[in-house]
């Protein structure tokens, strides 16, 4: 059965209906993740047969892939992060708009998998803040959508203001991101 | 000097024929000639090899390194595969040099082919083609300062700290 | 200056504008849903019954996305942009005739913001404006890619706009008028059949693909162009700056099906009704069926979209310029013997 | 490189040139068009571009480092991760390599179970390549098409070992099971279905006129270039050499089936495209005769050595716990020796040069990867043409980024 999106809470009457604007918006934002495939590897692949039509990742309203980090909401991180592609990752979730979430696709993304080598980066968790890890070598389709679905849960239950809390802030300078 | 039939025999014979004591020693494993010769003469043998008439070694299919530390003096060998199309015959061309001078001349002039394949092998082992257009790393980052697949260098990655090595012999 | 028509022209325009921009949103989850349907897919489904919420959830989102505005930017052009493309967008509609008029309160009210006398002549001028939201947004970004966006959609826009206009020409040539109302009123003979396509095949068929070039639909989407230059003139963009553009698009879309409605099949003029006798009753039939023509051309609009490869750039000149030109021309004369032979006008 | 352009070169006009026309494009690493990671830094006159220059190594994961500190068994899980759209050629390349240096023989039966396998790898592989041609092109829905088809092959090997993607299929000494008759009965719907399902892709593209426009002459590189360069694959092919190793050096029974090699003419996207669609239609035959002739025997090499044995042996039977343990913990008894054994890969000679010194690593492992070796010659193929013929150019040559870094 297909789960459709439950109505806020909120104060009902006769006619109206308020509820606070960081749940609406919250589920504005679950409900339209443009994910910026950073596909490198083998799940780049899996991510292809996610956005077919077996597996329709569009269900989520997430079909519409923005290849430019300016309008992405979530940054999918697919394959072997390789140490000279490091920096140019760092570069693109700089790069990317808040909120934005980032969620790390496959054992080489998570933790370098069975690539624990002089030349991978192990786990991209070193040079961006990660939400959500999928495991798998790589995931199944269902298995990545799972993951977007945590990410919809993410963005539903966040506040409108995290993004400018300090602990936010100190975050992000932890990893060395610059913060306006 | 003609070649009638193309077998692993006839090449050899060939070959010693041409160039006499440069063929160092060959092989036959698996039914697959292996010759070995000096480093400095790979171009000129492969050149004599690839417009004989008959012979015909029209392409180059692989060329990589290889690292011997134990055997002093020729620590570090190129192999190139080569493949004759027009006789179905392929063969193995090895070439040791010393560690501490890996210069071996280059087959970008013969094979546009080999000029990726240089700048991997000296990536991976530090080899100096000589003559080679553009010999930089191709695959790891420019700011490396050795060559990995060198046998004395470890495989994993030093910077990881969740690792227990004591109980792995690391 | 009469009160009542001021009133009259506001609330007609209040309604048309928030119909546009309502039609533009859902315009975003009718592409999503025609493309999921093509696709043998389903399409957004999660956001409300049936994904009817996404349009609003994309809005809702983009609404409270974060600002970007590079360093490196123009910074006011990068803002202006997206502006001008918004705002070319939606005053397009102010010339088209929805329907004849309705009688209320013992006023006729025309059902169009404004009959000018020279409609045509207001779109093609108000649409020549429109190139600029996109040439000063991806110029202003001063990213390469949006630049290539930029210069394609400008080059683009001008040969189509040439192609567009002699195929217009035509059909003015066939109504002696340049006011859309005129036009679609010409139309309503053999019963509300007597459409401009029986007479301009060829004209429509230039039109219509000038039309797809001007949207920058596919198969002419090169200025944005997703595998060569990733977002092309608004890969800088963010939040509803992007919004701006992406609506600026699905506007001009539903414009664009109005305009091929009324230009070529009749308006809102349909079959069978000089029948009817009430005049409010037909003004809603007329809006009815002005609004299925139009929806029909946007399906076709999508319908290429998600069945043809784009063209190069190259081809794309050479297809304005050597063919939809010359084609336009050709349809000009053959209009003009045929008055002649035909009408001895 | 797109996004991350913007930064640091955000002017638009090059400063080494006098005249002020010639820009510096960077395309890559993480432009959608690259769909895996290397980055070209083109110097472009408007649209034209008048050199590239390509670096790679953006995933490099250090493959044979890895393959010389582990089992030989090990080893074919590396393989998966080379070419990941056709794993199973791989994966198979790589047992027949230390079969050949042990000196297994297979039955006959294993050597056409292999057949069935990598046919269907090969058309897999095709199917992502041609799709994204389509997809390059702006034509979304015929990749929806095939991934459709793509994922009944995925169902099949599934069936066979688990795993959809990296498959890691097969033993050395042949397979861990015999085929179970699910799968052949997927195999036999799938033969008589896929034809037709796939004539829609077909009748969208091919023939499409817009398509054709597109692809005809983009990209081109001549039969003495392209053997220069390297080339193997259906790349060489459609330059006009009808190389194959499937043919040439005949691997896993192969001269028992009857096939065509497609050719192209002039080496361009066009031709590439072609000839990988004929090769599809040229594998369904190949595994329709290999399904028809299907010898009986066993499903594996009688040699206890290598091949692990069954559970239920191994808690029964003295030698199987041996072998088993053996088998484990990497101690088979490999010979030393050097050799080299190529077979036909989706994208040509996928070559493995191995060198054993009788331990339990092998000495040297080398990979002769068919993406590597060819993507080269990409300079040179789009130098002089537009950006999109560029693209479409990368697509056509089937590019994967696994197998190019290595």
């Amino acid at each position: 059965m297909v789960k459709i999106v439950d109505a806020p809470e909120g104060v009902e009457g006769h006619g109206f209906f308020a509820t606070s604007l960081d749940k609406v918006i919250g589920m504005a934002r679950a409900n339209s993740l443009w994910p910026l495939p950073f596909a490198t590897s083998c799940c780049g692949i899996e991510f292809m047969a996610t956005m077919g039509s077996n597996y329709d990742l569009g269900r989520f309203g997430s079909e519409r892939l923005s290849f430019s980090p300016r309008q992405a909401d979530l940054l999918m991180v697919m394959g072997t992060i390789a140490k000279k592609m490091g920096p140019v990752l760092k570069q693109v979730y700089d790069q990317m708009a808040e909120p934005k979430w980032v969620i790390a696709v496959g054992a080489c993304a998570s933790s370098g998998g069975i690539f624990d080598t002089y030349s991978v980066l192990q786990g991209i968790d070193k040079i961006i803040p990660v939400d959500v890890y999928v495991p798998g070598c790589p995931p199944r389709p269902e298995q990545i959508i799972e993951g977007v679905m945590k990410i919809q849960e993410l963005a539903k239950h966040e506040s409108l203001r995290r993004r400018n809390s300090d602990e936010y802030k100190k975050m992000l300078e932890s990893y060395n991101i610059e913060t306006i | 000097m003609s070649v009638q039939e193309i077998n692993n025999a006839s090449v050899l014979e060939a070959l010693a024929a041409e160039f006499g004591e440069l063929i160092i020693n060959s092989d036959e494993p698996y039914g697959f000639l292996t010759i070995e010769i000096p480093a400095e003469k790979n171009t000129a043998i492969i050149q004599w090899l690839m417009e004989h008439p008959t012979i015909k070694m029209n392409f180059l299919t692989d060329l990589c390194g290889v690292h011997f530390p134990d055997n002093k003096g020729k620590e570090i060998g190129v192999v190139y595969h080569l493949h004759s199309w027009t006789n179905n015959f392929r063969m193995r061309i090895k070439c040791f040099v010393a560690a501490a001078t890996p210069e071996v001349p280059t087959l970008t002039t013969l094979f546009d082919a080999a000029n990726w394949m240089e700048r991997e092998t000296f990536d991976f082992y530090g080899i100096q083609f000589v003559g080679h257009p553009d010999l930089r790393r191709i695959l790891n980052m420019d700011e490396m300062d050795y060559h990995p697949l060198l046998k004395q260098y470890a495989l994993e990655d030093e910077t990881r700290d969740d690792k227990d090595d004591r109980f792995f012999g690391r | 200056m009469d009160f009542a028509l001021l009133l009259e022209k506001s609330i007609l325009i209040l309604i048309l504008t928030a119909i546009t921009l309502g039609i533009a949103t859902y315009l975003t989850y009718g592409e999503r849903k025609v493309a999921a349907f093509l696709q043998d897919r389903l399409g957004p489904n999660r956001a409300g019954k049936f994904g009817l919420l996404q349009p609003l959830a994309d809005a809702g989102k983009m609404f409270f996305k974060e600002e970007l505005i590079p360093k490196s930017s123009e910074k006011w052009l990068f803002i202006i942009g997206p502006g001008v493309a918004m705002i070319t967008a939606c005053i397009t509609s102010a010339v088209i005739p929805w329907g004849s008029h309705l009688e209320l309160f013992g006023r006729n009210i025309e059902l169009q913001v404004a009959d000018v006398d020279i409609g045509i002549l207001y779109i093609m001028g108000i649409v020549g404006v429109g190139v600029y939201g996109i040439m000063i947004g991806g110029w202003a970004s001063n990213n390469k890619y949006s630049l290539y966006g930029a210069i394609r959609a400008s080059s683009q826009m001008i040969s189509y706009e040439l192609g567009m206009g002699l195929a217009l020409i035509a059909v003015i040539m066939m109504s002696g008028s340049l006011s859309l109302r005129e036009i679609v009123d010409q139309q309503s003979g053999w019963g509300g059949m007597k459409w401009n396509i029986i007479y301009q095949p060829l004209g429509f068929l230039i039109f219509f693909t000038c039309a797809l070039a001007e949207c920058n639909r596919a198969p002419f989407d090169l200025p944005e162009c997703e595998s060569e230059l990733i977002g092309g003139y608004h890969t800088e963009y963010s939040s509803m700056k992007l919004g701006f553009y992406l609506f600026a698009e699905y506007i001009n879309m539903f414009i664009s099906s109005a305009v091929i409605a009324c230009v070529y099949f009749g308006g809102y003029n349909f079959p069978g009704m000089h029948a009817i006798e009430s005049q409010n009753v037909l003004a809603v039939l007329q809006i009815v069926a002005i609004f299925m023509k139009i929806s029909f051309f946007i399906f076709t609009f999508m319908w290429i979209r998600w069945t043809l490869p784009r063209f190069r750039y190259d081809q794309l000149m050479h297809l304005g310029w050597k063919t939809m030109i010359p084609l336009a021309i050709v349809n000009m004369l053959l209009t003009g013997g045929g008055l002649l032979l035909f009408s001895g006008k | 490189m797109s996004q991350l352009d913007t930064h640091n070169h955000g002017n638009f006009v090059s400063t080494e040139t006098i005249d002020g026309e010639i820009a510096t494009l960077n395309l890559g690493p993480t432009h959608p068009a690259t769909h895996g990671v290397f980055q070209n830094v083109m110097k472009v006159d408007g649209e034209r571009i008048l050199s590239s220059e390509p670096t790679i190594g953006y995933i490099h994961r250090a493959f044979e480092k890895l393959a010389e500190r582990r089992p030989y068994n090990q080893i074919t899980p590396i393989t998966d991760r080379l070419n990941y759209c056709s794993s199973p050629i791989n994966n198979m390349g790589w047992h027949m390599t230390v079969e050949k240096l042990a000196g297994i023989n297979v039955p006959k039966k294993v050597d056409y179970m292999r057949v069935i396998i990598m046919e269907l790898a090969r058309i897999a592989d095709h199917l992502v390549c041609n799709s994204v041609i389509g997809v390059d092109t702006g034509a979304l829905t015929g990749f929806t098409y095939v991934f459709q088809e793509r994922e009944k092959i995925y169902e099949m090997f599934e069936e066979v070992c688990g795993a959809r993607l990296t498959t890691n299929i097969g033993r050395i000494g042949g397979f861990e099971r015999e085929f179970s008759p699910v799968f052949f009965s997927k195999l036999k719907k799938f033969l008589k279905e896929f034809p037709g399902k796939y004539q829609e892709f077909d009748d969208l593209l091919t023939r499409n006129r817009i398509f054709m426009d597109r692809v005809i002459g983009a990209g081109p590189i001549t039969p003495e270039k392209a053997i220069g360069y390297g080339f193997t694959g259906p790349n060489l092919r459609a330059a006009g050499v009808d190389y194959d190793v499937r043919v040439m050096n005949p691997y896993s029974s192969y001269e028992d089936f009857d096939f065509t090699i497609p050719i192209g003419k002039d080496g361009d996207t066009y031709d590439r495209f072609i000839v990988r669609q004929e090769e599809i239609k040229q594998s369904l035959y190949i595994i329709q005769q290999a399904l028809d002739a299907m010898p009986e025997g066993l499903y594996h090499a009688d040699v206890p050595a290598f091949y692990l044995p069954a559970k239920e042996e191994v808690y029964s039977s003295m030698e199987a716990l041996i072998y088993h343990f053996k088998i484990v913990m990497g101690e088979t008894p490999i010979p030393a020796g050097e050799v080299y054994h190529a077979v036909e890969g989706a994208n040509g000679e996928l070559g493995y040069y191995l060198i054993s010194d009788g331990g339990r690593t092998p000495y040297r492992l080398h990979f002769r990867r068919p993406c590597f070796i060819y993507y080269q010659a990409y300079p040179e193929m789009i130098k002089g043409s537009l950006l999109s013929d560029a693209i479409l150019t990368m697509s056509s040559m089937n590019v994967i980024a696994g197998e190019l870094d290595a």
